[in-house]
């Protein structure tokens, strides 16, 4: 399986996302810059944290029209895996690939820390390495992951089971501490707390790691089946 | 050669413009005689920002000659953007600490994002890789309004610039003192990791090779920047006072990623920031080094304002700009490389055989001046210098001996106090885990790195209690270096060297100039002793509002080696069992203590005294049992004493800790400041093997199940029992808790 | 012809906005009484090269595409002919 | 008396627009020619109650205490009286 890293200007976590995949996975992996305007051979894409174009006037707002943004929209089409990562989400949120929108955090200030997440859904491609309802550590960084949705959405995440992961304690002001969400097929999702940063023990916690490997044997069971 | 609505060269000397621009009489003298004429406007004003204290360092130069600056791994000392130091692999270690404390006085924010900004150019500018940023900040008492809003303005401005740009701020220390109310201080430094291959130096070498400017473009903002931090804060300079620069950590990404591009391209010669004095001290420095001169078309350089002057172009401090040297002919293949981040790069001018610094503007020639006179020739002084009267009454002062009725209730007041208290409030605001290679977070002694691909650590601290300083400048600069070392050591790493940052009042002062030269003797013996070289640093004088100087405070930023990230130890206990060791005998040390100024609001009496030699033998000796794998856990006693360090080895931990004091002297036992101390955990089985590496350390309990701090008196009295979880939410709490 | 086009920007009434909350506490805890509610939007002051007829629609299509999120978000504009000097 | 005001918040001119030029350049890219200057306040909407005579005093105190940073930004104000439905 073969993952591409988007590189947006003002990306800041395509070297994490990129050793996550190389070193950890031991899957193949390659940076692709925003200006590029393919996406042919890859397997999965990873759409990683940071301040892409600084941020500036919304998060994600600029990115979400790189050029990159058309094959993008045009692999989630296919049902290739697509994973958007704290700034990845918001510019998931900005294309329309996933409902909602982004505020600033309750507290208006940037948080870092490690939190607990509930594994909401561990039925889907992203999460089948989970137990459901397990609680896990991953890192969050970020100034705006405070989501927020109207009701007649969020009725629709709700049935849809499209709540992947949620805060096991209010980080953020998150509209029913939502911390990712997929779209409708179950091939997109986006995430504020960071799974790359959690791969090695060493820094902390390796319970991300489980999540990219849900990705590589969700495809090696597709592939073996369809082959 | 002048504009319309400049002052002519005659006027500037009779009505002494010069002065306004921060040059003395015998100064502008200089300039006249350098040139054999008198300088127009521009050029007056080339040299006001190059004579600069900031640019030139006159009146701190001597001192700080003394600096120990070599040793057998130091690849560059102080002199270039930062300084670097042999990691071994072909891999170098680069650092460098600066201020931005009149920035940040009258503009928090932006103040500090910019300081930041700052200090990263200066590490890639050699090269590197930046990795990781620190800082070190000083405030004013919390229950100020003013205080509190610089306070939470400069964090969150640390914070937006570094969380932007994806640098981690991964440590650093603040201290809130009154001394410190209307003039705060800034310092932030930069880590960096480089290929001894890649370094780079700011050279324009190679006559007609063209000089390229790259990044954002020139606007009016901070205009004479470095003269203003030349001078004391006070009301009459406010309208003096540049247009505040604004960060643009978006830009200086793009500019890090294609700088380190460019400089895998052999068609750069020579690379530099624009940083105090801009585009004047980036390119007459570039050509001084070199021995060559460079000739600038001014119309060329992107300006942001219309109508621009050579002055203000030259004088601009815009931030997030560059200077390159690239080999002639090959401009297009530079201007590609930036094109592709975004990037406009435009050739400005050419280097010259003629050491002059010319500047051309609509097709004339604005200025014509020797590079080596703006770079090199600016006056040294050597300030008087007098011993303040307080020094001889504290000296004489009999050894403070404090009256603490309840040790129990004082332990809990000095971990509230928001100079010991928890600091997460500031460092949950920083992004220190992207790059993903933190090992050891904010929270502990150090802030510890590993090296992608080997097996090696980078442990970093930031560190200076300036209190000591005050009442002793000589040992408080000792004690400030070897409490920087014992943070590495603890970690597990060998300390490798030290960028300082000298912060103090107007030196024109003859008692700030005695304690600026005092302490650069004791950080001088320190470095020495401990064999930690001063590869760079940053002088910011003139800290004074309305004529009261902060404390002297050089702050120490220090990096270590650690040689294995098997090394790598933490503040924290880490299993019930353990034995607790440790290792230095409590003195009568509470002149400048946390307990002194709790009990009595403000300091007095002697610096605790420092013997460097046992200072360095105890570094030693822990090192080696913790590279040994003896040593479970490692902190030093610093602020606040013996029971203060016991209890941060418990919190964020589920451990309690059991022990019996030593000596008779409780009080003392519990909280006297004497340095060169640690606590040290050690488990059953290393006991033996440790106790032969660190045969001065003296087991007193041990790491317990129960989450409570047991201790217990010589003679078996209860001193101190409290559930951990009391203690921590105290600690923990109170720096939220002042700023509600 | 010149134009000077300002854009507002505010949060859609239904969205509580962190901000606004935040402001209006510092106001109170400054003695501030009667502030009764603080809403923060962005206003952006564009200087927009056009001719007459497309003026109008090209500010639209900017603010839908880019300007203003129309999840959470509401805009007007107000367009001002630039008159030389 | 209620009053609705809106207090504008812009940078000061010779203050470098991070923001606006950002938009700028994304405009362009996204086909919009002929824009020459983006620059990005802030538009704080308040609802207070106070007397007439007041409500002046108090919304500039507002801005110079808390709502705009003088060192930056400039400001200016619209107090309209809410006539009660
Ligand atoms: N401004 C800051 N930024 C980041 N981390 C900080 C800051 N201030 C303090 N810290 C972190 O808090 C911890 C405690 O700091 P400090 O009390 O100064 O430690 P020490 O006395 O061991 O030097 C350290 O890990 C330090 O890096
Ligand atoms: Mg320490």
């Amino acid at each position: 399986m073969k993952f591409a890293v988007i590189v947006f200007p003002g990306s800041n976590c395509d070297l994490d996302m990129y050793h996550a995949v190389k070193d950890e996975l031991g899957t193949e992996v390659e940076y692709v810059w925003h200006h590029d305007t393919s996406l042919e051979g890859y397997d999965g894409i990873l759409l990683p944290g940071g301040f892409s174009y600084g941020d500036y006037l919304r998060t994600g707002a600029i990115a979400r029209f790189s050029p990159i943004m058309d094959e993008v929209i045009k692999a989630a089409k296919e049902g290739k895996p697509v994973l958007g990562v704290c700034n990845g989400f918001q510019i998931l949120l900005e294309a329309g690939l996933l409902p909602g929108a982004m505020r600033r955090n309750q507290n208006l200030k940037f948080i870092c820390r490690p939190v607990e997440l509930i594994v909401e859904n561990n039925n889907t491609l992203f999460t089948n390495g989970y137990e459901q309802k397990e609680e896990i550590t991953i890192p969050v960084a970020h100034g705006e992951g405070n989501y927020y949705c109207d009701d007649e959405t969020l009725e629709k995440l709700k049935k849809n089971n499209q709540i992947v992961f949620s805060y096991k304690d209010e980080v953020n002001g998150s509209v029913l501490d939502i911390a990712g969400i997929m779209n409708e097929q179950g091939n997109v999702l986006g995430m504020m707390p960071h799974p790359e940063r959690a791969v090695d023990s060493l820094l902390g916690s390796d319970d991300g790691l489980r999540l990219f490997k849900s990705i590589l044997s969700h495809w090696r069971e597709r592939n073996a089946i369809t082959s | 050669m002048q504009l319309l609505h400049e002052p002519s060269p005659q006027m500037i000397k009779e009505q002494r413009i010069y002065a306004e621009m921060g040059l003395s009489d015998a100064e502008f003298q200089m300039v006249e005689d350098i040139l054999g004429r008198l300088p127009n406007y521009t050029e007056t004003g080339l040299f006001s920002v190059m004579w600069s204290e900031h640019c030139s360092y006159k009146n701190s130069k001597v001192l700080l000659k003394k600096f120990p600056t070599t040793g057998e791994k130091v690849l560059q000392g102080p002199g270039e953007g930062a300084g670097i130091i042999d990691i071994g692999d072909e891999q170098a270690v680069v650092f460098k600490i600066e201020s931005h404390n009149h920035p940040s006085a009258v503009e928090p924010y932006q103040g500090a994002a910019t300081g930041v900004g700052g200090i990263i150019r200066d590490v890639f500018s050699m090269g590197a890789r930046p990795v990781a940023l620190l800082n070190s900040l000083r405030f004013g008492e919390l229950a100020n309004s003013r205080v509190k809003y610089l306070f939470e303005e400069v964090v969150a401005g640390i914070a937006g610039y570094g969380n932007c740009i994806g640098i981690p701020t991964v440590g650093g220390e603040v201290q809130f003192d009154s001394c410190y109310e209307g003039n705060p201080l800034v310092n932030a430094m930069c880590v960096g990791l480089i290929d001894h291959k890649d370094i780079q130096k700011g050279q324009a070498k190679g006559v007609g090779n063209a000089v390229i400017y790259v990044g954002a473009s020139t606007g009016r903002d901070g205009i004479h920047g470095a003269t203003f931090a030349s001078e004391e804060l006070s009301e009459e300079n406010e309208s003096k006072r540049p247009a505040v620069q604004v960060g643009d950590p978006f830009m200086e990404k793009l500019l890090l990623e294609a700088c380190l591009e460019a400089i895998k391209n052999d068609a750069l010669v020579g690379i530099q920031d624009m940083g105090a004095a801009g585009l004047t001290s980036s390119s007459a420095e570039m050509a001084s080094k070199a021995g060559s001169g460079i000739e600038m078309d001014l119309d060329k350089v992107p300006q942001r304002e219309k109508g621009m002057t050579p002055y203000e172009m030259m004088l601009s401090e815009s931030q997030e700009r560059m200077l390159l040297v690239v080999q002639a002919g090959r401009e297009q293949e530079m201007i590609d490389l930036f094109e592709h981040w975004g990037l406009e790069a435009k050739v400005v001018g050419r280097v010259t055989d003629d050491k002059k610094l010319r500047l051309v503007h609509k097709g004339e020639v604005v200025a014509d001046v020797p590079v080596d006179s703006l770079a090199e020739d600016a006056p040294v002084y050597h300030k008087p210098s007098a011993e303040p009267a307080y020094y001889s009454q504290f000296q004489q002062q009999e050894a403070y001996s404090p009256d603490v009725a309840n040790i129990n209730e004082t332990l809990k007041k000095l971990l509230a106090q928001p100079t010991i208290a928890s600091k997460e409030w500031v460092y949950d605001q920083y992004d220190y885990m992207v790059r993903t290679n933190t090992v050891v977070s904010p929270g502990s002694d150090a802030a510890v790195l590993r090296i992608r691909g080997t097996e090696k650590a980078l442990a970093m601290t930031t560190d200076c209690n300036s209190r000591y300083l005050y009442l002793d400048p000589k040992v408080g600069g000792q004690l400030a270096i070897a409490e920087a070392a014992r943070n590495l050591v603890c970690s597990g790493a060998k300390p490798l060297g030290v960028t300082d940052c000298l912060n103090y009042g107007n030196p024109e002062k003859p008692e700030i100039f005695w304690q600026l030269e005092k302490s650069t003797d004791g950080l001088s013996e320190a470095c020495e002793i401990l064999e930690t070289p001063v590869i760079g640093g940053n002088v910011s004088l003139y800290n004074e509002t309305n004529g009261v100087a902060v404390y002297p405070t050089p702050v120490i930023g220090m990096v270590g080696l650690v040689e294995n990230v098997d090394h790598i130890t933490r503040q924290q206990f880490q299993q019930a069992g353990d034995n607790i060791y440790v290792v230095g005998q409590a003195g009568d040390d509470f002149g400048g203590s946390e307990l002194q100024k709790l009990l009595e609001g403000t300091i007095s009496g002697k610096a605790p005294a420092i013997d460097l030699n046992v200072e360095k033998k105890r570094q030693e000796e822990v090192l080696a049992a913790i590279q040994a794998g003896t040593v479970s856990s490692a902190h030093d006693l610093a602020e606040g004493g013996f029971l203060v360090a016991l209890a941060e080895s418990t919190f964020g931990t589920t451990f309690g800790a059991s022990v019996q004091l030593q000596g008779e002297n409780v009080v003392k036992e519990c909280f006297a400041e004497s340095p060169s101390r640690y606590i040290l955990t050690v488990s059953q089985e290393q006991k033996e093997q440790f106790e032969k590496l660190v045969p001065e350390a003296i087991c007193i309990g041990k790491v317990t199940e129960e989450s409570t701090i047991d201790v217990k008196g010589a003679t078996g009295e209860v001193v101190v029992k409290e559930a951990v979880q009391t203690l921590e939410d105290t600690w923990r709490g109170a720096i939220s808790c002042l700023l509600k | 012809m010149m134009f000077e086009v300002k854009v507002y920007v505010s949060l859609k009434e239904a969205v509580l906005d962190p901000q606004g909350s935040a402001v209006k506490g510092s106001l109170h805890h400054l003695g501030f009484e009667g502030v009764e509610d603080v809403r923060i939007g962005k206003v952006m002051s564009l200087r927009i090269e056009s001719n007459k007829e497309e003026i109008e629609d090209k500010v639209k299509s900017m603010c839908d595409k880019l300007l203003a999120n129309p999840v959470i978000e509401d805009y007007r504009f107000e367009i001002e002919e630039v008159v030389s000097q």
